[in-house]
């Protein structure tokens, strides 16, 4: 097992792929001569040309909409949109185009397409560029959306989707490219659906995904240590569609849910998580399911702000403890 | 402004253009009449309730449809377009009973009632679709030509749309990229004057749609739209330039809808007048009295096709549509993703 | 009081506000010398003019972004969308400058647009022109949304919603602007937030918006006439935000909640309804909190899928009495 | 193609055009000067961390924003632009000291430390803001001119935008919008000759971009925006025409940014021969020479001048930000909504 950063894993899928079949393209924005501005694409100009890698003018739904095109012959377009808050330029493509041409025609088109982008909330990047859009990405049927939380997924996620008859939308973040992570040497191809037991526990499920993942792995290790509490931690690495069965197995076990989401809450993934719950496995709940969530905000600037516009694990140790102190349900 | 044709630029190479011989402009007369007898038959069938949804008819804009894929490879060459898209569907080689079905929302349609009016699908026939938002097929079509050349076929993208969808941002953007690129993209303007009750020039700032084709220098040309045999020269070039890898081309037809925008559009905004001068630029009246002149057809051989063509119309393709079953309401989740995609599970090690 | 149709109250809205205020302007696809797609606009553009009633390009995005800025100087556009479909084109001003301006500007600029779409499914329109995108929007901060559910409503948000200095988006319904119903004569402004009563009950809160509230109330008559079940119906007018207090009101008393949306169900209006529900009063429920909702599938044009697609009133009462048979909590 | 700028067009009246002053040139030369050395403090603030996000900045293109504005009226004009947006502020009357705040996050910021960089906004100063997303800001122009055209004000509506901006789809509705209904928009293209690290040439039909103005039928003309003088007489014939009421009008600067896209870009893409050439065209050089070879200014006075401005920005901009609060993480919700507008809960009968 090769140690690699997430970008690193995402750059060798793309390398991967485009080896394998010539009809595997890479568009975007900075992505060809400069290299992608998360160096997800870097080497990969220089190795296939101008035709294969292609720097796409500023144009997010005109680009989107030529990868969507061209897959519908057969050409596998991965798309990358330099952040996730450009492609609110883009949603009439994917939704209109991308989602619903297989369904409009009858079964005789489909939109293999792979669109990734970073969906998350960096450093001071500011309003318009701090959204987190998962939800809304969620909402289109159609599509599918998954988010990897290390490179491993990274890598395994972004080979899938290429293969895959349906357009993927893939949600990365801007501040885990640099993370690094066991990513197996051979060639695998990680499944698009399901969740994964980050950790097992007890006492309480942590539902995160992508960034997330890692604070609500962090407050188990917090919860274990200062409050006896064994936490288990389901990553969520499909968002659409959802685990529900992995959702009520660990539900079952632990009888108590906490989701932890980067995103405001409203009509987000704690939302649906909670749903779920209560339409699968109300009657497992001990305690009612809560969630962590960002602030109702356009994201500040200014640090101090911004701080506590995100959750951090602080807030999801001691959400969670609430569960065990307010009284049982019976 | 004019809102009669005339006015023609230059821009595509004319020399070598093998005129249409009188056997296919018969044919051609007789294509564009059952477009005629198939849309009005539609309009029947909307008013009876047997279609639903949004109707839009093409009477009046047959020769473009059939004047640009006459001269290019309909079946082989990649067509897409906008919601008025039943005739583009036909004469790429769609059976018209499995169209007709479409709009009856049956199991047997070309899109298997899914679709609707808007939505004709036929890929076997490289009918890539009729889309409903105005504007949403520029990048589609562009795609597909990028798709080609990477393939390496000699086939061509067409991309038939109207004068409004011109203002939309997908036209600017995807003009841009199928220059910067050079793909073999035509794109086909019926320029029919009005987006819905808005006539051009209260919408846009330039009226001759293919002069905005050089702020990405793309070639482009205008052409009188109700004649089909001056689309098919002035398509015969376009298509030839596309097709030799010059990069795309933009042809503008100056055309007219005979109907409101769709069923539920009464016309109140033109004028009666306007409507009158178009009404006497019939394209299948030009064609067929052309025809008359030279002596290669009569009136009575004229009238017997309309009959032939509207008891063709009645008894083999309305009776299809009308006697083929309705999806089945189990199917309902059906077509969304793939079924069964080996992928959506993965291979391999996995943690 | 005047009984009115649902598009003259919202016609009436634009009269009162464009004579109130010169700075109103209404503009869209077709509103002017056309009247308007549903007529919500019909005789304006002869009784103010071009200039304050404008017949837009089809430049979704370019038109809304337009009225966005006009209202950064005190303009109060009230911008028609043809159809809520369309708005996947506009979504990038919307999100990007309307809902975020305020925030980034640190309270100096504010966007007050009306942005008004007809957003539902009506019939056989086929699956791009049948979106419902009231969730797209109830997740951007700093936006406000609304949803008539009768002319009074279409009246009084409206006019609320042009007076306001928050960016509001009115959602309304093909299927609605014949209703009739009845509007006071004499001026209004109907609250932006809240939740509205529309049927009193005891025994089960449903929970509607917009066309799905008179699903509710018939679905209502049936469970009192047929199973004896006394149900109070709640009308969310106000989606963003939603009324926490009045949706803890009626569980508390009923104790049990069914949410009927006419959207597909992941991450909508009845997952952030439960979501609300678990988060304020999760130990008054009888039994679990379930929603009605539309399949998960682009919209079919053909008449017998698109039935089954949407949900309808004999769904609800069944999948309400299912709430009655299960065995109870504890 | 040619990097250099030089070529001009015709489009824009010149005559009746008052040149500037000795006294405004000197003003100018100290204005430009301190905009180089601001931005420059700018970097080394973010290099120690005291900035955050990202950074875009203007140096080598003082001369676009200070000749433009300097022809227009700065406070009275609305100005709206991208995230490279500092200069533009303050050349429209924003305190620097405000404008250093807002990059250090500060309660006292512009924007109250809420917008950052990117995100410089000061309404008092009819400075409408900077936005991230590229192409944003033509709409949102186009709506302020739209308003001032319904106020019956004098003022006009200044967008500020690069050329890779003009790929976007926002360009073409706008600009269309603009030219239809005759609006007071006056579009400044800061054509640098990149969209960070892709070249004009590589995403661009065509490059001279006041050529593309005329798919509106808007004017257009393309202009050295390396020398003040030149941007200033024809940015003033551009502001003539617009605020006339002759409708829109579209100014190309040829310019060149010396640093990187934003502090997180290397310029590996750009040849070191191009960027020497540009830096030889150097817009304060450019003026400073001219005034001292009309004896109207000595290098000892330009250097007193240069201290004078580092001392004045070390010592009571750069403190005053350094000095000032940061914003209370109690007020993270505030500016979301307005604050209990009275309309939200309603007035009159209701059921
Ligand atoms: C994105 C979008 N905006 C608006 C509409 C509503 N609409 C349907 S057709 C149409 C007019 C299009 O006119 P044109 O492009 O000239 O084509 P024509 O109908 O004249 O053939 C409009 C505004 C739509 N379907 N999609
Ligand atoms: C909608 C959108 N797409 C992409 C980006 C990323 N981006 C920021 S600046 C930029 C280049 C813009 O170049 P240009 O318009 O020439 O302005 P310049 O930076 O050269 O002044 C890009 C691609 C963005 N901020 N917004
Ligand atoms: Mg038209
Ligand atoms: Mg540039």
């Amino acid at each position: 097992m090769a140690q690699m950063m997430y970008w690193e894993a995402i750059r060798r899928a793309h390398d991967e792929e485009m080896t394998n079949d010539p009809l595997v393209i890479a568009m975007g924005e900075d992505i060809g001569v400069a290299g992608g501005t998360y160096k997800a694409t870097q080497g990969l100009y220089e190795k296939y040309g101008p035709e294969r890698v292609i720097d796409t003018p500023i144009s997010e739904n005109g680009y989107t909409g030529l990868g969507i095109g061209a897959s519908f012959i057969g050409v596998r377009p991965i798309i990358e949109i330099m952040s996730v808050n450009f492609a609110w330029l883009a949603l009439d493509q994917i939704a209109n185009s991308a989602a619903k041409v297989r369904y409009m025609s009858g079964g005789q088109l489909t939109a293999p397409v792979v669109i990734r982008s970073p969906g998350g909330t960096a450093h001071q990047l500011g309003a318009q560029h701090s959204a987190r859009m998962e939800k809304v990405f969620m909402g289109i049927a159609g599509l599918r959306v998954v988010t990897p939380s290390n490179p491993r997924q990274a890598y395994g996620l972004l080979k899938s989707a290429v293969r895959c008859e349906d357009p993927v939308f893939i949600n990365e973040h801007e501040l885990m490219y640099n993370m690094r992570g066991e990513v197996p040497d051979e060639e695998f191809f990680h499944p698009l659906e399901g969740s994964e037991v980050s950790r097992q526990g007890r006492d309480v499920t942590l539902f995160g995904y992508n960034l997330s993942v890692h604070w609500c792995l962090q407050a188990a290790e917090i919860l274990a240590r200062e409050h006896g509490v064994d936490a288990e931690v389901i990553d969520l690495y499909s968002l659409s569609p959802l685990d529900r069965a992995g959702i009520v197995r660990s539900v079952a076990k632990t009888h108590r849910a906490v989701i932890v989401e980067e995103a405001e809450a409203p009509v987000g993934v704690g939302a649906e998580v909670m749903a779920i719950i209560n339409e699968e496995c109300f009657f497992e709940l001990d305690a009612p399911p809560l969630r962590v969530s960002a602030r109702n905000v356009p994201i500040p600037y200014s640090r101090p702000l911004e701080k506590v516009a995100i959750p951090n694990v602080g807030q999801v140790v001691e959400r969670t403890m609430t569960l065990f102190r307010r009284r049982n349900k019976h | 402004m004019n809102v009669m044709p005339g006015y023609v630029s230059q821009g595509a190479r004319q020399d070598g253009y093998r005129p249409l011989s009188v056997a296919d402009r018969k044919r051609l007369l007789r294509e564009m009449l059952f477009a005629r007898r198939f849309e009005e038959r539609c309009y029947e069938a909307y008013v009876e309730r047997k279609i639903g949804g949004f109707l839009h008819l093409y009477s009046g804009q047959e020769a473009c449809a059939h004047g640009v894929l006459e001269a290019a490879r309909p079946g082989h060459d990649y067509v897409i377009t906008g919601y008025r898209d039943h005739i583009h569907a036909i004469k790429c080689g769609s059976d018209p009973r499995a169209v007709m079905a479409e709009l009856y929302g049956k199991e047997a349609g070309v899109s298997r009632g899914r679709g609707g009016s808007m939505h004709i699908f036929d890929v076997a026939h490289r009918f890539m679709g009729g889309y409903a938002l105005v504007g949403g097929p520029f990048p589609l079509a562009v795609g597909i030509a990028k798709g080609i050349k990477l393939k390496g076929g000699d086939e061509i993208s067409i991309c038939f749309l109207g004068d409004a969808a011109n203002n939309q941002g997908t036209f600017h953007e995807s003009l841009n990229m199928a220059k910067v690129w050079e793909l073999p993209a035509l794109f086909v303007c019926e320029n029919n004057l009005y987006g819905i009750g808005t006539r051009i020039d209260r919408s846009t700032a330039v009226l001759d749609q293919y002069k905005r084709a050089a702020a990405y220098n793309i070639p482009g040309i205008q052409v009188d739209g109700q004649d089909i045999e001056a689309v098919h020269k002035a398509a015969s070039a376009a298509v030839e330039h596309v097709r030799s890898g010059q990069g795309p081309y933009f042809l503008e037809l100056q055309t007219y809808r005979y109907r409101g925008h769709s069923m539920s559009d009464s016309n109140a905004y033109r004028s009666k007048d306007e409507e009158k001068k178009w009404l006497k630029r019939d394209p299948i009246t030009i064609l067929r009295n052309r025809l008359i002149e030279e002596n290669e057809l009569s009136l009575d051989e004229f009238k017997t096709m309309d009959r032939e063509i509207i008891d063709h119309i009645e008894n083999d393709i309305v009776r299809f549509a009308e006697e083929s079953a309705l999806p089945s309401a189990q199917d309902v989740d059906k077509y969304v993703l793939a079924e069964n995609d080996p992928w959506v599970r993965g291979k391999g090690e996995k943690a």
